[in-house]
């Protein structure tokens, strides 16, 4: 029921959207369907929080063993309120800002939630495999219209990029699906899915490579700082905030649970990855004068860490994972915000042309601050509760014999996160103003509204961050009895 | 049998319908009316009514998977006579022969999808062949479509040269014409059969423009009036694939697994060439024509492959291509520019125009929620399951990212560039019919049962 | 003999020539097909191919004055490869058919009553009746095409 | 005690004398909330509060509790206490922000408060990370609080992110325990340790975990290799200084090492480690702060070498002596820290020593009080200094004399540098005048004076809670409280009992050397100021032995240069090249086969027959 | 007489015609040789069909008739070729004024 509105809402509005002309009307009516599934989500987790609520099944495709089964377990019920929190703030954040043809955009957009939400709730490998081509497409659309200069070179790159990566685990879901027994395309078929080690291992690879390019994991990330730098900021957020967030479900629901033995064996190598990913991300991210450029290699290094935790088999890690991909969300859309804001007023993103913003917009800076730690994992900061379980379960890990190293390694990324947000805070908010930033206004009511909502969500995850976890505590039980059963060792 | 023979009785009609009326409009009427006939008659057979007795000798051979085809195929021609009928007019005076020329192609189409007898096949290839070669050429002062005929033609007929030969090793070794026959004894592939098989598979791939037998098809594509092309490019070459994978599997299948390197090798071959010479082209046309090659590689999964998902999948990609291709053609058709430039800006000019031609050209590319997924996802499958040749599922999938590029170069052109593009003027019906037709794509690819279930319900 | 104006038919630079030596080639056909007592499809090679075809082939070769000895130097290369492949793919088929399994089976020269008019006649109408009705359709559209192409006018 | 954030952060909007009222205000009230608890911990009460499970994962249990116990509670004392006077103090000090700049200053003064406590308080190693992390920022905010002038920015950066290097550490430790003790409270934790001590002692998890928390606390505490961003943090406001700086968060890393005791005493080679950095950061930050014209950077360094002491103390075992060290130093270094401002207040925001001399006169009571903390930090008896330094140095030489030696040599460089600047500054002729168009600076505001007087008394008495016992048998008073904290590592530390008569004899020594060249400084220092530049080994010591510059030289620029050849290099020309390389390869050979598609007939025709040939040959000659 | 007599015959004039069609430029002589491959596989079948008359003649009188029904409809279907390639070639002249299939480059890359 839940499930089924979820993706119902945003793909009826969106496609009416198509035939709204005018921008204002287009505008509220987008809004005013977003909030709605959020109200829908919020639902889904208060008052109607029941079993029969939340799934929901219908024939599809019944010759091939595939049917339309969506239901959310806690990270699906984590990942769809991102995805429904997530929407209304981008769209109030962005309010003032004004598009070429704006019904296709806000279409889109909608569009694009819905594509989002079915990944998330997909139970059925095809139908999965669907709404993972479904968002990506009005992403594609999203950027290659409304984006900067070189949009149509950098978006087609990362289309064909994260084309390739699906067509790869398209193919591993056919091998999968046809070695199930019953001949089906459901979850629970795959994980009953009979096959050699030889075989789990390349199917492995398959499916990794898609939501590597996803997260992006080290070396396919390329696509991703163009992307973002291209795009335009709303659909950067989408696609920081939310749809990279993909790439981690993906590897949580249909890799890790059912190939544990390839995930068990191949671990360490994508933990390595993920490790020299971050640093190098890290790394990179310093020497970064655009602003837009040095999230989005911060965003790697996030992406990285939440990578390595799921291979290292741990408790801690997983629901770390769980926590962090709604924390990086949170965080990652609060800076764009920032980016946005600061990008539409000063028509730059160079931080060297900037500086000084601080006496000039106090109420952005401090909000930009609060963000940006969560940035940096401080603590009680939502970020830190993740983070600190990542680290935990990478130190702690059952199965990794270079858990400890890993985490160290990945620990220099805490140092060197630090390093380059505060540098972006000096740079664009320290120091004395010049003629560029001394035009600066401070944000408007409902930019103040949006960041406010995100600081307190930022802040009160920091603190009291149990029901999150209690929320997502069955899907890590069940998804590590999955990995662990079949390897005893 | 119905549709064989009211095809031909049709094409006797049109013939000299263009002596009772000068009037196109009462043509095209015509020629519709006939084609929906043709559907109704053939509906009637797969639910069991047949209009002609014909004692054929085991000649030829009506099962549901023939019939389906030929629903399609019929389906895509009439739909095709719809949005592009009107611009037959430009290419020459004499409708009433094209259209009398294309039900006599149908009538080859019926028998090529439902031959029993090598005899049968190769009449069948053959009545779709020479009408085909005049179609090239019916542009007369165009140089470029004599060229074109002249050399499908010359190219044609050393095809049909090499066929015969084939069918000769075959009946030399087996003693007869009759697929049954040939498909009887062991299953080991001795050196005449596999003479045979492999010169039939030149001819055939060469029909179906598969490399290194493809040559003909950029040229005679770019060279034939647009409209015949969009024929030429759908139905023509979807009636191939059938005969082909029905000559394959009926006489050879037994034997699979003694040919399928060798069809495996022209399949990634056909897939690269295609994919990659289709990058470079400047001219939509001719890039349609290199990804109709592409297309054909992916269609030749279903050879390799050979198994009940393959075959599915073959008749679900026929329809799923053909559809695509007409309305991508019958777009291309109203444009005054074929290069890619051509499209630049056509989104503000013509929003449907622009949406649907960008609907089919996701289809084709294979993007999911479209008709082109679930065929490519059937013949990936097919292969899959097959599980001796995932190398080629590779390469397959690395082409199809390789589409994406030169698909994705007129959706750029059309949404994201600035210019202006001209194009004629299109009618509202035109309009509706497009949209009509991206309707199906998008129903297809979410709900492909519609049309596979099928195969299974009237038998 | 067949062999040898068979040769000829692609070596003789005059069209005229080669359309003479195919004729020769087309008597020695029909020579084996009497060999083998076929004697109708003897006969209807003679008046189709010898005749009819080729004599259509001439008209249009005189039609087109191509009589002289008009063709000029093809590529060098080109036709080396061309005699090459031909070559090549002789030897290939040999190679491959040379362990045939009809090897030696022998062909029934002179007698044998499959070849005569009768018998093919009635076969041809009762078993074979479709498709000679289909056949039919082809010389339809082939006719419909002829007209088309050859309508002057537009 | 959460209210303090909540204080902190709403009162953007209120006026400048309402501010500081609040702001010191809730400090004074959680100062008496401090009494009240130490005397009930003194009563034996100690008490663990838990609040609410903050992250609870399977087996792991995080609560967000706070412990009460004898140790905190005289950090708390400390904190709120010294916190309470920099409060007022600050009042006055920066009176002359602007009102929302003030606002923000006490927020953050409250909100480092508050994170002190939280580290304090909490009774797991998560909820100290909290406050560790919490002070680290605020520190952070308060450094830059100048945010106009990039170098201060440009401080602050480097504070925090030294920080963090320490803090990697402290979680890495943090990780550790986890695995290994699957709890990080410290009443199970130490239980746990306990109980286990015979399999653990040496062990290498045990070695790991304490040399990593001692990383954190290098970073916090500035040790040796982290200590370089202490005097850059030098760029606050000076009661800032007073209150980071010297009196509360860079002891945190004592705290942390005291509160861990007992995994310290089982791991002996941590604790040789954590001796030897200690003394060498006493050592080496002493001698450069003999060359230092700053006045609150004579200040910072000497904090550096203060902190090594404690050190010093925590590595031989001599836990109470480290605290007993860290509260007297609270005392004396805030006083110094204040009167420092005091001086800085009077003469219009110059720092530099040369620039003074001679202010006895204009500043009386600033005069005095300094002197009395210069005297305390110099460790003459009875001053506080004397009684807690003397107690970590005798507990040094009963491990190792060399320790002791060295000790002593830095007491006495302590004592020379501190009168040099005591000197320079106060005695002599007043050398500022350019610098302060004719007028005469003036002695500072009652809000300032007040708290330097009360500092002064603390330091002057401070030290009489923990007088050894060779003086006055059962006078270390600080001792008893804190047994219950050590009770449980003192059985299986192995203590040396050094006689009565050898302790005396160090005291004389220390105190000899320490009177001897508090003289020579003044008499050198008084006369004749050290002007110009120096040169030499003088040089290499007032550039801090070229540290920094090393630092930059082997850590910042590589991995600088690093970072621009992955991002210009390896991310551009080698991953984005073969991305882009793929692409390339594609048209160039979507050219190249184009070209097959000739137009020839001939050749079309020809590549068919070779494709026949070439299948022919495959299927029979290939495959058998 | 042997089988493969007949077959090595039909098949070198196969493969002579394949050669001219690939070394001869002129469109009527390439047609022509495309002739000369349908006879040689015209010649094979009738061989063929004699000799699986040969075989079966026991079992059915008329075994391997259809081989040489075969060469009559190839004949059928040549005649319509030659008609509509002579209509198509003759089209060809009418408009450049040669039948060099070498000048049929307008279409190529």
């Amino acid at each position: 029921m839940i499930p089924v509105l979820l993706i119902v809402v945003p793909l009826l509005s969106g496609l009416a959207a198509f035939f709204i002309k005018q921008e204002k009307a287009v505008k509220s009516w987008a809004l005013f369907s977003t909030v709605i599934t959020l109200v829908v989500s919020l639902l889904g987790l208060t008052v109607l929080n029941k079993a029969a609520n939340l799934h929901a099944d219908a024939e599809w495709l019944t010759a091939l063993g595939s049917r339309f089964t969506v239901g959310m377990d806690g990270m699906g019920q984590v990942l769809c309120l991102l995805t429904a929190v997530a929407f209304p703030l981008i769209l109030v954040a962005t309010w003032n800002s004004s598009y070429k043809n704006a019904h296709n955009f806000y279409a889109f957009m909608l569009l694009s939630q819905t594509g989002l939400m079915g990944v998330f709730l997909a139970y059925d490998a095809l139908l999965f495999y669907f709404f993972w081509e479904l968002a990506l497409i009005p992403a594609y659309f999203l950027c290659s219209q409304w984006g900067g200069e070189k949009r149509i070179a950098v978006t087609f790159k990362f289309f064909i990029y994260t084309f390739i990566g699906s067509l790869l685990m398209l193919v591993g879901i056919i091998y999968l699906y046809l070695h199930t027994p019953d001949q089906s395309f459901a979850l629970e078929s795959f994980y009953k899915a009979t096959l050699t080690n030889k075989e789990q291992g390349w199917i492995f690879w398959l499916f990794f490579i898609a939501f590597a390019i996803k997260m992006p994991v080290f070396p396919f990330h390329t696509w991703q700082p163009d992307t973002y730098e291209q795009s335009p900021t709303a659909v950067t957020m989408v696609l920081s905030g939310v749809m990279v967030k993909m790439g981690l479900f993906g590897v949580i629901r249909w890799l890790v649970p059912v190939l544990p033995l390839a995930t068990w064996l191949n671990g360490d190598t994508v933990a390595l990855l993920s490790v020299i990913g971050m640093i190098y991300a890290s790394l990179i991210a310093m020497q970064q004068d655009d602003l837009k450029r040095l999230i989005a290699y911060s965003s790697i290094a996030h992406m990285g860490l939440m990578c390595m935790a799921i291979f290292v088999t741990s408790p801690q890690g997983m629901q770390g994972v769980m926590i962090q991909m709604f924390n990086h969300g949170i965080n990652i859309i609060g800076m764009w915000i920032v980016v946005e804001l600061i990008e539409r007023q000063m028509k730059t993103r160079k931080m060297s042309e900037l500086g000084g913003l601080a006496q000039q917009a106090p109420g952005l800076a401090i909000l930009l601050v609060i963000v940006a730690l969560a940035n940096v994992a401080l603590p009680l900061t939502n970020a830190f509760i993740g983070e600190f379980l990542l680290f935990t379960g990478v130190f702690n890990s059952s199965v990794s014999k270079m858990g400890p190293v890993f985490a160290a390694c990945g620990g220099i990324t805490i140092i060197l996160s630090a390093v380059y947000t505060l540098n972006m805070i000096q740079k664009v908010f320290f120091g004395n103003t010049n003629t560029l930033t001394g035009t600066m206004k401070d944000i408007r009511f409902n930019e103040r509204l949006v960041l406010g909502v995100l600081v307190i969500v930022i802040l009160v995850i920091g603190v009291y961050p149990r029901p999150f976890l209690e929320l997502t505590q069955g899907t890590v039980d069940t998804i590590l009895s999955r990995m662990i059963i079949k390897h005893p060792s | 049998m119905n549709a064989i023979v009211i095809s031909a009785i049709w094409g006797v009609v049109m013939m000299f319908s263009g002596i009772f009326s000068k009037n196109n409009a009462v043509i095209r009427g015509t020629a519709l009316t006939g084609l929906a006939l043709l559907i109704v008659v053939n509906v009637m057979e797969m639910g069991g009514t047949s209009l002609f007795k014909v004692n054929v000798h085991g000649m030829l051979y009506f099962d549901s998977f023939s019939l389906l085809f030929n629903t399609i195929a019929f389906g895509s021609t009439f739909l095709y006579t719809l949005l592009s009928g009107r611009d037959m007019d430009r290419v020459g005076r004499s409708t009433p022969d094209y259209f009398a020329l294309i039900f006599f192609i149908l009538c080859g189409v019926a028998i090529s999808s439902s031959f029993n007898s090598l005899l049968m096949l190769f009449l069948g290839i053959e009545i779709m062949s020479i009408p085909l070669y005049i179609l090239t050429g019916t542009d007369k002062r165009n140089l470029k479509s004599n060229e074109a005929a002249l050399k499908y033609f010359l190219m044609g007929s050393f095809s049909t040269g090499i066929m015969l030969m084939g069918i000769t090793l075959l009946y030399g070794a087996k003693g007869s014409f009759n697929l049954e026959a040939i498909a009887l004894g062991t299953g080991e592939l001795t050196p005449m059969v596999s003479a045979g098989l492999l010169l039939l598979l030149v001819a055939m791939g060469f029909k179906v423009s598969a490399a290194p037998f493809h040559f003909w098809t950029p040229d005679v594509y770019d060279g034939a009036p647009t409209v015949f092309t969009s024929f030429m490019a759908t139905v023509i070459k979807s009636a191939g694939f059938i005969a082909f994978l029905r000559l394959f599997d009926d006489a050879f299948g037994e034997m699979h697994a003694q040919w399928q390197l060798v069809v495996a090798v022209v399949t990634a071959a056909t897939l690269i060439i295609g994919n990659i010479t289709a990058v470079f082209q400047q001219s939509v046309k001719r890039m349609l024509a290199y990804s109709s090659i592409a297309q054909a590689g992916f269609m030749l999964f279903a050879l390799v492959a050979l198994n009940e998902l393959s075959r599915q999948g073959l008749i679900f990609y026929t329809a799923a291509y053909s559809v695509a291709t007409i309305g991508i053609f019958a777009v291309l058709i109203k444009m005054k520019d074929y290069t890619f430039e051509g499209f630049n800006g056509l989104a503000k000019r013509q929003p449907v125009l622009a949406a649907t031609a960008a609907i089919f050209l996701l289809s084709l590319a294979g993007i999911p929620g479209t008709a082109g997924f679930m065929a490519k996802f059937y013949m990936l499958a097919g292969a899959v399951a097959n599980g001796h040749v995932l190398w080629l599922v590779i390469v397959g999938i690395l082409c199809a990212a390789i589409s994406i590029y030169y698909y994705f170069r007129v959706i750029q052109a059309m949404y994201f560039k600035e210019g202006d593009a001209q194009e004629m003027e299109v009618s509202g019906t035109f309009k509706a019919l497009l949209v009509l037709l991206a309707a199906i794509v998008v129903v297809l690819g979410i709900f492909p049962q519609c049309l596979l279930d099928k195969l299974y319900y009237f038998f | 003999m067949a062999l040898g104006s068979a040769l000829m038919v692609i070596i003789s630079r005059n069209p005229v020539h080669s359309v003479l030596w195919l004729i020769v080639t087309f008597f020695a056909i029909s020579g084996h097909y009497i060999m083998m007592n076929a004697q109708f499809l003897g006969i209807v090679n003679l008046i189709v191919y010898a005749g009819a075809i080729m004599v259509l082939f001439l008209f249009v070769i005189m039609l087109m004055n191509l009589n002289a000895e008009t063709e000029p130097k093809k590529n060098k290369w080109l036709k080396m490869a061309g005699i090459i492949a031909g070559g090549c793919l002789l030897l290939v088929l040999v190679a491959a058919l040379k362990d045939a399994e009809v090897k030696s089976s022998t062909v029934q020269l002179v007698d044998g009553e499959i070849g005569l008019i009768k018998q093919l006649g009635h076969v041809l109408f009762t078993e074979y009746v479709v498709p000679f009705e289909v056949s039919s359709v082809l010389f339809l559209s082939a006719m419909v095409g002829t007209v088309v192409i050859g309508k002057k006018g537009d | 005690m959460i209210g303090f954030l909540i204080n902190g952060l709403l009162r953007k909007q209120l006026s400048k004398s309402l501010t500081s009222i609040l702001g010191s205000g809730v400090i004074l009230g959680s100062f008496v909330v401090s009494l009240l608890i130490f005397f009930q911990v003194k009563q034996g009460h100690t008490a663990v509060v838990n609040l609410f499970d903050f992250i609870s994962v399977g087996k792991l249990s995080i609560p967000f509790s706070f412990q009460v116990d004898q140790l905190s509670s005289i950090f708390l004392l400390i904190i709120t206490g010294v916190g309470f006077l920099i409060h007022v103090y600050s009042a006055a000090y920066m009176h002359e922000e602007e009102g929302q700049h003030y606002a923000r200053y006490f927020a953050y003064l409250n909100l480092f408060v508050f994170s002190m406590l939280l580290l304090v308080l909490g009774s797991n190693y998560v909820i100290m990370f909290i406050g560790w992390e919490g002070v680290g920022l605020c520190s952070y905010l308060l450094i830059g609080y100048w945010f106009k002038n990039i170098d201060y920015t440009n401080a602050a950066k480097k504070a925090f992110v030294m920080n963090r290097i320490g803090d990697l550490g402290f979680l890495l430790a943090i990780f550790w325990i986890i695995g290994k003790f699957g709890t990080v409270s410290y009443g199970n934790l130490f239980e746990q340790v306990a109980a286990n001590a015979k399999t653990l002692e040496g062990s290498a998890a045990i070695v790991g975990i304490t040399l990593l928390l001692f990383i954190g606390a290098t970073g916090k505490s500035a040790q040796i290799p982290l200590y370089t961003w202490l005097p850059d943090a030098m760029a606050g406001p000076t009661p800032v200084s007073a209150l980071i700086h010297a009196a509360t968060m860079v002891t945190a890393g004592i705290y942390m090492i005291a509160r861990s005791n007992i995994l310290y005493t089982l791991a002996p080679f941590t604790n040789t480690i954590v001796a030897i950095i200690g003394l060498a950061t006493a050592l080496f930050a002493a001698t450069i702060a003999i060359k230092q014209n700053d006045i609150k950077k004579v200040l910072a360094y000497s904090t550096v070498s203060q902190l090594g002491y404690m050190f010093l103390g925590l590595g031989v075992g001599a836990y109470t002596g480290a605290v007993f060290h860290v509260m007297t130093h609270a005392f004396f270094k805030a006083l110094l820290f204040l009167g420092a401002g005091s001086v800085i207040h009077a003469m219009h925001h110059e720092q530099d020593i040369r620039r003074m001399g001679g202010l006895k006169k204009y500043l009386p009571i600033t005069h005095l009080t300094f002197l009395l903390g210069c005297i305390a930090i110099a460790g003459i008896p009875p001053f506080s200094g004397f009684f807690s330094k003397d107690e970590i140095l005798a507990a040094a030489y009963a491990a190792n004399p060399v320790y002791w030696v060295i000790g002593v040599i830095t007491a006495g460089m302590t004592a020379f540098y501190m009168f040099r600047l005591y000197a320079t500054t106060f005695l002599g002729q007043f050398r500022g005048a350019e610098h302060l168009h004719g007028h005469h600076p003036h002695e500072s505001p009652a809000a300032m004076t007040i708290p330097l007087i009360v500092l002064a008394i603390l330091s002057v008495i401070g030290g009489w809670v923990g007088i050894p016992e060779v003086l006055m048998k059962d006078a270390h008073s600080l001792e008893h409280f804190l047994d219950p904290i050590f009770a449980a590592s003192s059985k299986f530390a192995h203590p040396h009992h050094l006689s009565h008569s050898t302790e005396y004899g160090l005291m004389g020594a220390s105190v000899l050397l320490a009177v001897i060249l508090i003289f020579f400084a003044i008499g050198r220092y008084s006369k004749r100021p050290e002007l110009g530049e120096p040169t030499g080994f003088g040089k290499v010591l007032a550039n801090k032995w070229y540290v920094d510059e090393l630092y930059n030289a082997i850590i910042v620029k590589p991995l600088n240069w690093i970072g621009k050849f992955l991002n210009n290099f390896v991310e551009r020309d080698v991953i984005d090249w073969t991305v882009n390389g793929v692409g390339k390869v594609i048209s160039y050979s979507s050219r190249q086969v184009r070209l097959l598609q000739s137009g020839q007939v001939g050749s079309y025709v020809l590549l068919m027959v070779l494709g026949i040939l070439a299948f022919f040959v495959i299927q029979f000659f290939v495959k058998k | 007489m042997n089988i493969e007599y007949y077959i090595v015959l039909s098949i070198a004039l196969f493969c002579i015609g394949i050669a001219g069609v690939l070394t001869r430029r002129n469109a009527i002589i390439i047609f022509m040789c495309i002739e000369l491959m349908l006879n040689a596989v015209n010649l094979l079948l009738v061989a063929f069909s004699k000799m699986h008359h040969l075989k079966g003649v026991a079992a059915n009188p008329n075994a391997g008739i259809d081989g040489q029904l075969f060469v009559f409809f190839i004949m059928v279907v040549a005649a319509a070729e030659v008609s509509v390639g002579l209509a198509i070639i003759v089209m060809m002249y009418r408009n450049v004024h040669s039948v060099d299939v070498n000048f049929l480059n307008r279409l190529k890359h």
